[in-house]
């Protein structure tokens, strides 16, 4: 098993090179001059010039890039125009919350998803296998801004039962003591009730908007892979043997069929920290998506060179865990390794 | 009898294992192992000739090599060594990438086993006929019509069918289609790959009994491969038996599946259900084949599930010693030989 | 089981396509309606700009943020103009954004993928590499790099979208051409004489180019999908050119406060685009291969 | 003393919905197994013999459905039984193994541990024992060192060993019914007899019923003592196999005979059955579905088929049969 994990590793290496080159290469080629925007609006072209010079942008490209890799083992992500705040910090300070919105819709759709998906699998063609079907394909289709603003109109406008889309805390509440910077955590390990559920409510139409949207992916897949596995060969001799019903579907059936449905879930993150930005800019949440669009509006490269690096790496690291998962399930792939 | 195909000492071997990655092999340099790459040993020190006219059988079961030998000897894959002679031409030297192009190309052709996998899902039947006729041939237009449909009609292929795609038709039709294909082209040698074996009873017998007709009307000859050796034995004149990567026995085929000199072959013959049992014990083997990854050059291939096996045959490699007509890779052929001679 | 041996009567390769195909929308209305939706995004891309009763660009103030009414079927936006005539003309640039993109990604993603399948090697390992690297970003993330990088004009958005794509296409088309590297009709093909290339162009393309097709429609969806996400936070159609993610991100603002039609019909007309795409996509799956009936 | 049959089948009838029709698979099937006997259902493909087997054990595909006739096992109809009392029968009393055996496992189970689900679920030995027992049924089944191949997995292993632990699972519950659809058709012909002789062997220290499904007739002969011919869903003779190898009586039975590579000493004496399999989707099918491939298709043919048994339980369906005891065709007597 760790020597599998060991060969994931070193073949992550190859695509974290990739992403530093490639995020090094993209934030330069930002349109507009950072050095005038820095030195601000009434600066004359000789000021310009001079503070050009004081970060470095006059340098050859490779003279940057080398000074940027050794920023990076130093873990300093450079500071924000914007902000003047070290990018590293902000990222670090605001990651709790897109990841605590993340996972928890990820969450959600896990546990609506997969049940639905083997139930519309073992029934096929009854009411709920349409439902999957119409619910997989009308998920894929609904833009995930689009959601969350009609949730938010219908919920919060018309019947009034969600809070305010504004940020992660009613203004009543206090954040509760950082620990891992996830508020329902934290308030859970303070014994807060109240900020537990007032967090909560914050919490649910946003991450219900973005279980809407990976549902359909997990959904579709489960669905397709456990009607290919309940028709192979050993389902069969399964049932042949007389064996449970249970055990036939999911020791037997659902445990093949989670291979595909755990690559999926690679893609799934990916489409999951996308949306992430759009959510947090509908319902205005504090996280590292609505900070890369602010610097991006305003061409200051550094906060968005550290996002798109930070979720890259987190992708990565992601895919790494998926393909551990992966090896765990499946013994092909732990004893090739 | 005139040569039409001389194999020499032909080998072929693939990487193990799909091959290690950079890492491992460097790792194993490190640790001083040989730079060499651990090999399967598919083909190993084959030799054997074909004359004109003649059909030979090859029989042995999964993974002793037929099918890498058969893809050399088409020139679908390049040999690691040996030589294959067609005539006078050395086939081995012309990459087989390029082989296509060769003039040569249409003297060796090939029946494939499931004729619905070898047929493109999107031509029809006439496309398949009629493209190496176009590419080998370069007849085009009305010649090229009329050609495909004389070899359809030859192989009892109505020209009705000529428009199907393949999922349209019948496994007995499919097996005309893949054939008039590979005649079509008038090789010298045809080259059949298990060309009956996902055939019913009833659609073999036609089909066999088509290629021998053909074999008679054009004068080709035929290289068989089978692992149903009641098959070989009413087609083939003589037949090879391989294990492992080597040719263990050869001769006429109807004396070798009578008396059968190699204890594999006789293992074989025994294991093969006869309508009319007479009910002798059988002879069984045990255990599993050896693995053909890097194999000891001079132990015996089926030592360890053969029932004869002494320290002799795990010193040394028998060779491929000829009795007349026969040749059987054996120290022990003497045993059976005067039984043979009295019976002949 | 039972395989029939006698062989369905006569019929020519485009009657079979014709009457299978007749047979899955038949079958399966959802698909029916799904082209004939499709068939109307395509009127309204093409003749959008003319049948519409109001000008889109033109602007009203006296007429602002007027609810859904006789003279404006979907209301009008903050600076009065008409809602539905915007929408409809949107159809064009997004559709034509869908479609670039789309072909873009087979040409690069499809042609590469296949190449790499059907001669590994160095083909193989190049292609591979590039698309491990591009698969290392979240594929939003990505776009908006790019986008951000270039400059949000159309002509980049399409280009975004399609690098984007490239792995997904690039591993289905090269596992689709490695699968059948080896099969019997390559090897046939081989021994009647015809060169890699060609067999590769004539032999394999055609037996992978379906598959891909079903995945383009669905990529159409994703583009459309993924412009009006870039539109909405600010990266995607400069205004005032009127495209569904632009008018969903303009209407935001006063949804909250109420006027919901401002961005609820482009959203509604972008979803129902979407979904058109992806049952069209389920449908086409369908006809190109029923064993794989998700 | 005449037991009840192990399996009795009676006028069992399958229809298949497909795209294309509906495909009438069997039609009117009757046959029994006694206890102890080994009988083969031979058929080409298209015969129906794998569709009587899955029928009878309840697990057709979806779009199958059984349109017909009984199968008394014991006192219980399998055909009309609940669920509940087809789940204590199936994989206990009744076994089956498959063809392909390295797909018809898990893939991602060690193999012990498939046979000791089927141990726990039938053979009620405690969870703790059923790794020990499942260890000693793969000894019983002649794989080596059973223990390190108890933890292996199925893609670790050669088709012949895979088909050993099929085996071990299909016996672990000691059944007395083991249903053998073509379970050597994929492997070498030197590890198909090791096989088939494990199978009889097991059968015989079982005292178990075996019913083996196979389209090579040379294999059932060997391996059987009454043969079940089949032929387009119909069953169209069951006789003992010396019986039916020296008299066959219908004319399906006698041509498929001739037409065995083994039979003929030359590939020209070999016979060829005119025509193909019939369409079964069409609504004309005439009573017997050989008739018009039948060189001995008189008009009575067109009535419903007989069902004629003469003395030694030789039971053709046939109007114009071959001759009971009457000198052979030429090339018969030859063999």
């Amino acid at each position: 098993m760790p020597t599998m994990i060991l060969k994931r590793l070193a073949m992550a290496i190859p695509s974290l090179i990739g992403v530093v080159i490639v995020t090094f290469l993209l934030t330069r080629a930002l349109p507009g001059d950072p050095a005038a925007y820095f030195a601000g609006p009434a600066a004359t072209p000789q000021a310009i010039q001079e503070v050009r010079v004081k970060l470095g942008l006059d340098r050859p490209l490779i003279e940057q890039f080398g000074s940027y890799v050794l920023d990076l083992v130093h873990g300093n992500l450079g500071t924000s125009l914007t902000t003047g705040q070290p990018v590293a910090q902000e990222l670090r300070n605001r990651l709790p919350a897109s990841a605590e919105l993340t996972l928890l819709g990820l969450l959600v759709s896990i546990v609506i998803a997969v049940p639905l998906g083997i139930l519309a699998a073992t029934k096929p063609n009854s009411l709920l296998d349409h439902a999957c079907r119409v619910v997989s394909t009308a998920g894929v289709s609904l833009p995930v801004f689009f959601t969350g603003l009609i949730l938010v109109y219908v919920f919060y406008y018309l019947l009034g039962w969600a809070p305010a889309p504004l940020g992660r805390l009613d203004v009543f509440f206090t954040e509760p003591p950082h620990v891992t910077g996830f508020y329902l955590i934290d308030s859970l390990i303070a014994r807060d009730p109240e900020t537990f559920l007032a967090a909560l409510k914050q919490l649910i139409l946003p991450a219900l908007t973005l279980a809407i949207f990976s549902l359909a992916p997990i959904a579709r897949m489960t669905r397709a892979s456990m009607l290919a596995v309940l028709s192979s060969d050993f389902v069969r001799t399964a049932r042949a043997s007389g064996l449970s019903s249970f055990t036939v579907i999911i020791t037997y059936a659902f445990r093949n069929a989670m291979l595909p449905v755990i690559t999926t879930l690679g893609m799934v993150f990916s489409f999951l920290l996308g949306a992430n930005v759009l959510v947090e800019k509908v319902f205005a949440w504090p996280g590292i998506g609505s900070y890369a669009v602010e610097a991006l509006l305003a061409s200051d490269f550094a906060p968005v060179q550290g996002f798109v690096l930070t979720m890259a790496v987190m992708y990565v690291m992601l895919n790494l865990l998926i393909d551990v998962l992966y090896g765990v399930v499946d013994p092909r792939v732990r004893l090739d390794a | 009898m005139t040569v039409l195909l001389d194999v020499e000492q032909v080998s072929k071997q693939f990487p193990a294992g799909g091959g290690l990655g950079p890492l491992a092999r460097f790792k194993r340099r490190l640790s001083g192992g040989p730079n060499l790459l651990p090999k399967v040993y598919a083909v190993d020190d084959v030799s054997f000739v074909i004359n004109k006219g003649e059909t030979v059988g090859l029989v042995g079961e999964s993974g002793c090599g037929k099918s890498s030998l058969v893809r050399t000897l088409t020139r679908l894959l390049d040999v690691t060594g040996g030589s294959i002679k067609l005539g006078d031409r050395e086939l081995s030297l012309k990459p087989s990438r390029v082989f296509a192009r060769d003039r040569d190309r249409a003297r060796i052709q090939m029946v494939f086993q499931d004729a619905g996998e070898s047929v493109n899902p999107r031509f029809t039947a006439f496309d398949a006929i009629s493209d190496p006729l176009r590419r080998l041939r370069k007849l085009r237009g009305k010649t090229l019509k009329e050609r495909v449909e004389t070899v359809a009609s030859q192989c009892g292929l109505p020209l009705q069918l000529l428009t199907r795609f393949p999922h349209q038709l019948s496994g007995g039709q499919r097996a005309r289609v893949g054939i008039a294909r590979a005649i079509a082209v008038g090789p010298d040698l045809l080259v059949l790959d298990e060309p009956t074996a996902a055939l019913d009873v009833s659609v073999q017998v036609v089909i066999l009994q088509l290629l021998q007709q053909l074999k008679r009307e054009f004068g080709m000859s035929y290289l068989f491969v089978s692992h149903d050796l009641s098959v070989v034995r009413l087609l083939c004149d003589r037949v090879l038996v391989m294990y492992l990567g080597k040719i263990v026995e050869s001769g006429p085929a109807a004396e070798v599946f009578q008396h059968p000199l190699h204890p594999y072959t006789q293992a074989l013959v025994a294991a093969v259900p006869r309508l009319h049992d007479d009910g002798v014990e059988r002879l069984r083997l045990s255990g599993e084949p050896r693995s053909p990854i890097d194999p000891d050059p001079n132990v015996c291939r089926f030592y360890g599930r053969c029932p004869r096996g002494t320290e002799a045959c795990k010193t040394t490699m028998p060779a491929l010693r000829s009795f007349g007509a026969r040749q059987v890779a054996c120290h022990f052929a003497e045993e059976f030989l005067p039984q043979v001679k009295s019976a002949s | 089981m039972t395989d029939i041996a006698a062989a369905p009567p006569r019929e020519s390769a485009l009657a079979a396509l014709y009457k299978h195909s007749r047979y899955i929308i038949g079958e399966n209305p959802v698909t029916g309606f799904a082209f004939a939706l499709f068939v109307l995004i395509v009127l309204a891309a093409i003749l959008g700009p003319h049948i519409v009763p109001y000008d889109p660009l033109q602007s009203d103030t006296t007429q602002a943020l007027k609810p859904p009414s006789a003279h404006h079927w979907f209301g009008t936006d903050q600076i009065g103009r008409d809602v539905f005539s915007r929408v409809v003309v949107a159809t064009r640039l997004d559709f034509f954004i869908a479609v670039a993109s789309v072909v873009l990604v087979f040409l690069m993603g499809g042609l590469a993928g296949v190449a790499a399948g059907f001669f590994g090697g160095w083909t193989d390992r190049i292609v591979g590499r590039i698309a491990d690297t591009i698969m290392a970003f979240p594929l939003f993330v990505l776009a908006m790099g790019i986008v951000a990088a270039l400059g949000n004009t159309v002509q980049n958005i399409i280009i975004a979208t399609a690098i984007v794509n490239f792995p997904l296409y690039a591993r289905i088309a090269r596992s689709e051409a490695n699968i059948r590297r080896e099969a019997g009709f390559v090897e046939a093909a081989r021994l009647s004489g015809n060169s890699d290339w060609r067999i590769l162009a004539f032999q394999i393309l055609p037996n992978v180019f379906p598959i891909l097709v079903v995945q383009m429609s669905l990529t159409m969806g994703y583009a459309i999908l993924n412009a009006a996400g870039l539109s909405f936070i600010g990266l995607g159609v400069r205004p005032p050119t009127p495209e569904w993610g632009i008018m969903v991100a303009e209407g935001a603002a006063f949804m909250v406060a109420g006027e919901w039609w401002n961005a609820f019909f482009p959203g509604a007309a972008l979803m129902v685009a979407v979904f058109c795409f992806n049952l069209l996509g389920d449908g086409l799956r369908d006809m190109v291969d029923p064993r794989r009936r998700t | 003393m005449i037991s009840a049959p192990a399996l009795s089948v009676e006028g069992l009838c399958v229809e298949f919905r497909t795209r294309g029709g509906i495909v009438r698979a069997l039609d009117n099937v009757s046959f029994s197994v006694e206890k102890g006997e080994t009988i083969a259902l031979v058929g080409e493909s298209g015969s129906g013999k794998s569709v009587t087997a899955y029928a009878v054990m309840g697990i057709l595909d979806p779009a199958g459905r059984v349109t017909g006739g009984r199968a008394m096992f014991g006192g219980l109809d399998l055909l009309s039984a609940t669920p509940s009392q087809i789940a204590e029968v199936r994989g206990r009393d009744i076994a089956m193994i498959f063809q392909n055996p390295r797909t018809a496992l898990n893939p991602i189970r060690p193999v012990g541990r498939q046979i000791a689900d089927v141990l726990i679920r039938h053979g009620n030995v405690p969870r703790n024992k059923a790794q020990a027992q499942a260890v000693e049924m793969l000894r019983a089944v002649g794989i080596t060192d059973p223990v390190r191949r108890a933890k292996a997995y199925p893609f670790e292993m050669s088709g012949g060993m895979c088909q050993r632990v099929m085996i071990a699972i299909a016996l672990a519950a000691k059944p007395s019914l083991l249903i053998a659809d073509e379970p050597t058709t994929g492997l070498d012909v030197t590890t198909q007899a090791v096989i088939m002789d494990l199978v009889n062997d097991l059968a015989k220290e079982l005292g178990m019923a075996t019913i083996f499904i196979t389209h090579d007739l040379a294999l059932a002969g060997q391996r059987s003592a009454r043969i079940v011919v089949m032929h387009a869903g119909h069953v169209v003779e069951n006789a003992p196999t010396r019986e039916i190898f020296e008299h066959p009586r219908h004319p399906y039975t006698s041509e498929l005979i001739a037409a065995t590579p083994d039979s003929a000493a030359s590939l020209d004496e070999l016979a060829s059955i005119p025509g193909s399999l019939p369409d079964l989707r069409r609504a004309d099918l005439p009573p017997c579905r050989y008739s018009e491939r039948c060189p001995r298709k008189i008009d009575v043919c067109a009535q419903p088929l007989p069902q004629s048994t003469s003395g030694s339980g030789h039971i053709v369906a046939c109007w114009n049969p071959l001759p009971e005891k009457a000198l052979l065709t030429p090339t018969e007597s030859a063999a």
